[in-house]
């Protein structure tokens, strides 16, 4: 774990893509091992300050350093291997089945092959292992890329919208889940339209808006 | 959704170092790059080949050659020139041989007497000299010898 | 390195086994357009043309243009390519794995269109046989020349367009050595010039992309 | 203070020179015995092939390298590379069109197979695919690594090109081998009017890789601005 307690430190990060700048300047610092909330209208720049913390995509201007590695000078693939990233577009191989799809993944980072039938389980795919990715629902492939995440245990987690298609039942699911795994030490941060409901987890919730910090309260 | 109670493990693990071996194999891959590109220029360099056969050459590898189709080089011999609608039939000497051209095709707009030619086109048979031609190619000398007859002819040339 | 290319190729095979794209679409294609030439060549060229070689090699690179598409596109929807990123794998790892199963497709495919040469346009059987090692060789250059080419042209999301624009001048020695080696095979003995010159495209192309594939891949 | 006076002068002499070049290339110098008055190609058709060949492909393959090289990475290099690939296009071509209309009359033909007018046909459709590859990335850094890379590539392939099509050309089962005494004996005037043309005419290339790579400057300028503007609207989404 980075020597600083911060897991990210931003100065004035902006984003830009085909010449549209998604982040126009974000200055912000989150400690490790906490659980933050970022909310915002849709196109506020959630998901791109997201993809910048883990390393997907470059910063054009301004500074930073997440989990140790600086996003100007630093190795981003290093950062990208300490995140674990769970998106709304489903994850892997379409072509691939759920456990070819988790072997895959689990060998490129050295992850036991005995726990892939356990952690499909958990995320309630286990009658689902042998279906290509590309049959299932758009939630069972979220699901498949949280089964990836139980399996890989990253040092951070950057949740992109993980509320937006579930039910009551799998909201409570996921806020338990987002309890254990902070308590387990790692930082998470998730993006959402509304501040998380239950209040028993106390996230810090920073809003942004035209691709900026415009709010800040934990 | 699966069942609340949880047994999972869930404290992270760090994932396993990218190797930082980067520099040497850089180092390393670059140099097989350049050795190959270098196993290219040298095989090309000592070997690059001729463009056509002088008639000496051609007439001692007759053999060999037979009726296969190469480029023949010489010089067209004055007054042997005669134009036919199909193209043009003419002698073309090289050292102290001399060979039967009969072309097909307009021969280019240079082509005179007592200039040197190479022809495209292969011997009619092992034995004869001669020669059927699909195409005629000028060539012109790599030395530039300006119209005044006081310049020194250079040795003979090959094609630019 | 080598540890993440067979994970990858292995990877790229078995996509390639369950969507059997290749058996049902690419082989097809080969041996039918090696049928149009013969047709092309008209009916009494196409038994005993020395086209042969040219021919299959012109069909070689069409079903090599397939493939590299192919190839790109799997990698290519936004959901692939975020979660295989947080994998950060070696990208001369990823380079040579693809390339790897590139290659085998390419020469499963090329010898069921040399026996198609064989059959549809007489080309001699005796040669064309003596003629494998040089096609191989060529195949994997074709192989390794068109990944990187492939990620060149936007790694499955840019225009289909653009790969045969960037890659058919790379091709062009690899189509004469190939042609030429074939066609000298034909004869009897193929001119070491043109493995001299197969040879070191293929070493070029692996060492390029190990050198810089990382580099046009993360975006 | 040199920077100023030889960015001033670099046109006007290139001027002068390339004048001067074709005056004596034209009227000074004599006809050849074979030739005649067709080998006064002879001071422009070389000239533009070694810049189209060397001076402009190796400007861009260098800038390319640099570019890549996490040291000396700037826009300046890419620019320099696209700049002078663009400039290397035209002059391929030229070397094709010139290279054609002296093959003309020698050759019969508009197109002779010849090992150096293919492997110089093949370099122009690099130069075209690099073009075309900028034109597809709209994103600045992405399309700059990428048609670094692809210089880099069509560079290597330049011997690799060279030598396939000489020997595809000359190659024949079993021909004989021996190395060709390439020895260019030129008389004279003609050869001083040759060296003018090949310094006229590079000097004729950095002036037009300067003019274009000021044009690159400006638009790179505005395409800054409109980020600026694109940035100050996007900062006024977040405040109301």
């Amino acid at each position: 774990m980075s020597s600083s307690s911060r897991v990210v430190e931003l100065r004035d990060a902006v984003v830009l893509v085909d010449g549209f700048p998604l982040l126009s300047g974000v200055t912000l610092e989150l400690e490790s091992g906490s659980l933050n909330v970022v909310t915002g209208a849709n196109g506020a720049g959630k998901t791109s300050l997201l993809r910048l913390l883990g390393g997907l995509v470059a910063l054009s201007s301004g500074s930073g350093v997440v989990s140790g590695v600086d996003l100007t000078t630093g190795d981003r693939r290093e950062l990208r291997r300490r995140v674990g990233w769970l998106g709304h577009e489903g994850s892997f191989y379409d072509d691939l089945t759920a456990t070819e799809n988790l072997t895959f993944a689990a060998k490129a980072l050295g992850r036991p092959l005995d726990e892939i039938g356990r952690v499909l389980e958990r995320v309630g795919l286990s009658s689902r292992t042998k279906t290509p990715a590309k049959r299932l629902s758009a939630g069972q492939r979220r699901r498949l890329g949280l089964a990836w995440l139980l399996l890989r245990r990253p040092e951070t987690w950057l949740l992109d919208e993980p509320y937006a298609t579930l039910d009551d039942e799998g909201r409570t699911f996921f806020d338990e889940l987002i309890g254990d795994v902070v308590k387990s030490g790692a930082s998470v941060i998730v993006s959402a339209h509304d501040p998380l409901r239950s209040s028993a987890l106390l996230p810090r919730t920073i809003t942004l808006a035209g691709g900026r910090v415009v709010g800040d309260h934990s | 959704m699966p069942d609340t109670e949880d047994t999972f493990d869930l404290t992270p693990v760090a994932a396993p170092p990218t190797k930082r071996r980067g520099r040497w194999r850089t180092i390393g891959v670059l140099a097989v790059l350049v050795l190959a590109v270098l196993a290219l220029l040298s095989q090309g360099l000592l070997h690059s080949l001729n463009y056509f056969e002088t008639i000496d050459q051609a007439m001692n590898s007759r053999a060999q050659l037979g009726t296969e189709t190469f480029r023949l080089e010489g010089v067209v011999k004055p007054h042997t020139i005669d134009r036919t609608s199909r193209g043009a039939s003419f002698w073309m000497t090289g050292g102290d041989k001399k060979i039967f051209v009969d072309a097909t095709g307009s021969p280019p707009q240079l082509f005179q007497a007592n200039i040197p030619v190479v022809v495209e086109g292969h011997f009619t048979s092992e034995t004869s000299d001669k020669f059927v031609a699909t195409q005629i190619l000028v060539k012109h000398t790599a030395t530039y010898i300006a119209k005044y007859p006081n310049r020194v002819k250079a040795p003979n040339g090959t094609v630019r | 390195m080598i540890r993440t290319a067979l994970l990858v190729a292995g990877k790229d095979l078995r996509i390639e086994r369950r969507s059997r794209v290749l058996l049902w679409q690419v082989l097809p294609f080969g041996v039918m357009a090696l049928v149009l030439s013969g047709l092309a060549l008209g009916p009494n060229h196409a038994g005993n043309s020395s086209a042969g070689p040219g021919l299959f090699y012109l069909v070689m690179l069409l079903v090599a243009l397939l493939m590299i598409n192919r190839s790109q596109v799997i990698e290519g929807s936004s959901g692939t390519r975020t979660s295989i990123a947080t994998l950060g794998l070696d990208p001369a790892g990823v380079f040579l794995g693809k390339a790897l199963a590139l290659a085998l497709e390419l020469w499963l495919t090329g010898v069921v269109v040399l026996a198609g040469s064989v059959l549809l346009l007489h080309t001699a059987l005796v040669g064309s046989a003596e003629a494998l090692p040089s096609v191989l060789v060529i195949l994997a250059a074709l192989a390794a020349a068109g990944t990187l080419y492939g990620a060149l042209s936007g790694g499955g999301q840019g225009p289909a367009t653009l790969l045969p624009v960037l890659s058919f001048p790379a091709f062009a020695p690899l189509l004469i050595a190939g042609e030429r080696s074939y066609s000298d095979a034909l004869h009897g003995g193929a001119l070491w010039q043109w493995w001299v010159i197969s040879l070191v495209a293929l070493v070029v192309y692996l060492a390029i992309g190990i050198l810089l594939y990382g580099v046009l891949e993360d975006s | 203070m040199i920077k100023q006076l030889s960015q001033r002068l670099l046109g006007p002499v290139t001027l002068v020179l390339l004048a001067l070049t074709f005056w004596l290339g034209l009227w000074v110098t004599p006809p050849d015995r074979v030739q005649g008055n067709l080998v006064r190609l002879l001071y422009v058709h070389p000239a533009i092939a070694w810049v189209a060949l060397y001076v402009s492909f190796g400007t861009s393959v260098i800038a390319s390298s640099l570019y890549l090289w996490r040291r000396t990475r700037s826009v300046v290099m890419d620019r320099v590379a696209s700049c002078a690939m663009e400039v290397s296009a035209v002059f391929l071509a030229l070397t094709l069109i010139t290279g054609s209309i002296w093959g003309r009359p020698t050759w019969g033909v508009w197109w002779a197979w010849d090992a150096r007018l293919t492997s110089t046909a093949i370099l122009l459709v690099f130069a075209l695919g690099y073009l075309a590859l900028r034109r597809a990335n709209d994103d600045p850094e992405l399309r700059a690594r990428r048609s670094a890379v692809f210089a880099i590539i069509a560079a290597i392939n330049v011997p690799i090109d060279h030598f396939s099509v000489d020997w595809w050309h000359t190659l024949h089962q079993g021909a004989t081998v021996f190395t060709e005494n390439g020895n260019f004996l030129v008389h004279g005037s003609m050869l001083w009017t040759l060296f003018l043309s090949l310094f006229a005419f590079t000097l004729l290339f950095f002036w037009l890789l300067r003019a274009r790579y000021r044009l690159e400057v400006q638009r790179d300028a505005r395409y800054a601005a409109s980020l600026d503007e694109a940035l100050a609207q996007r900062r006024r989404e977040g405040v109301h």
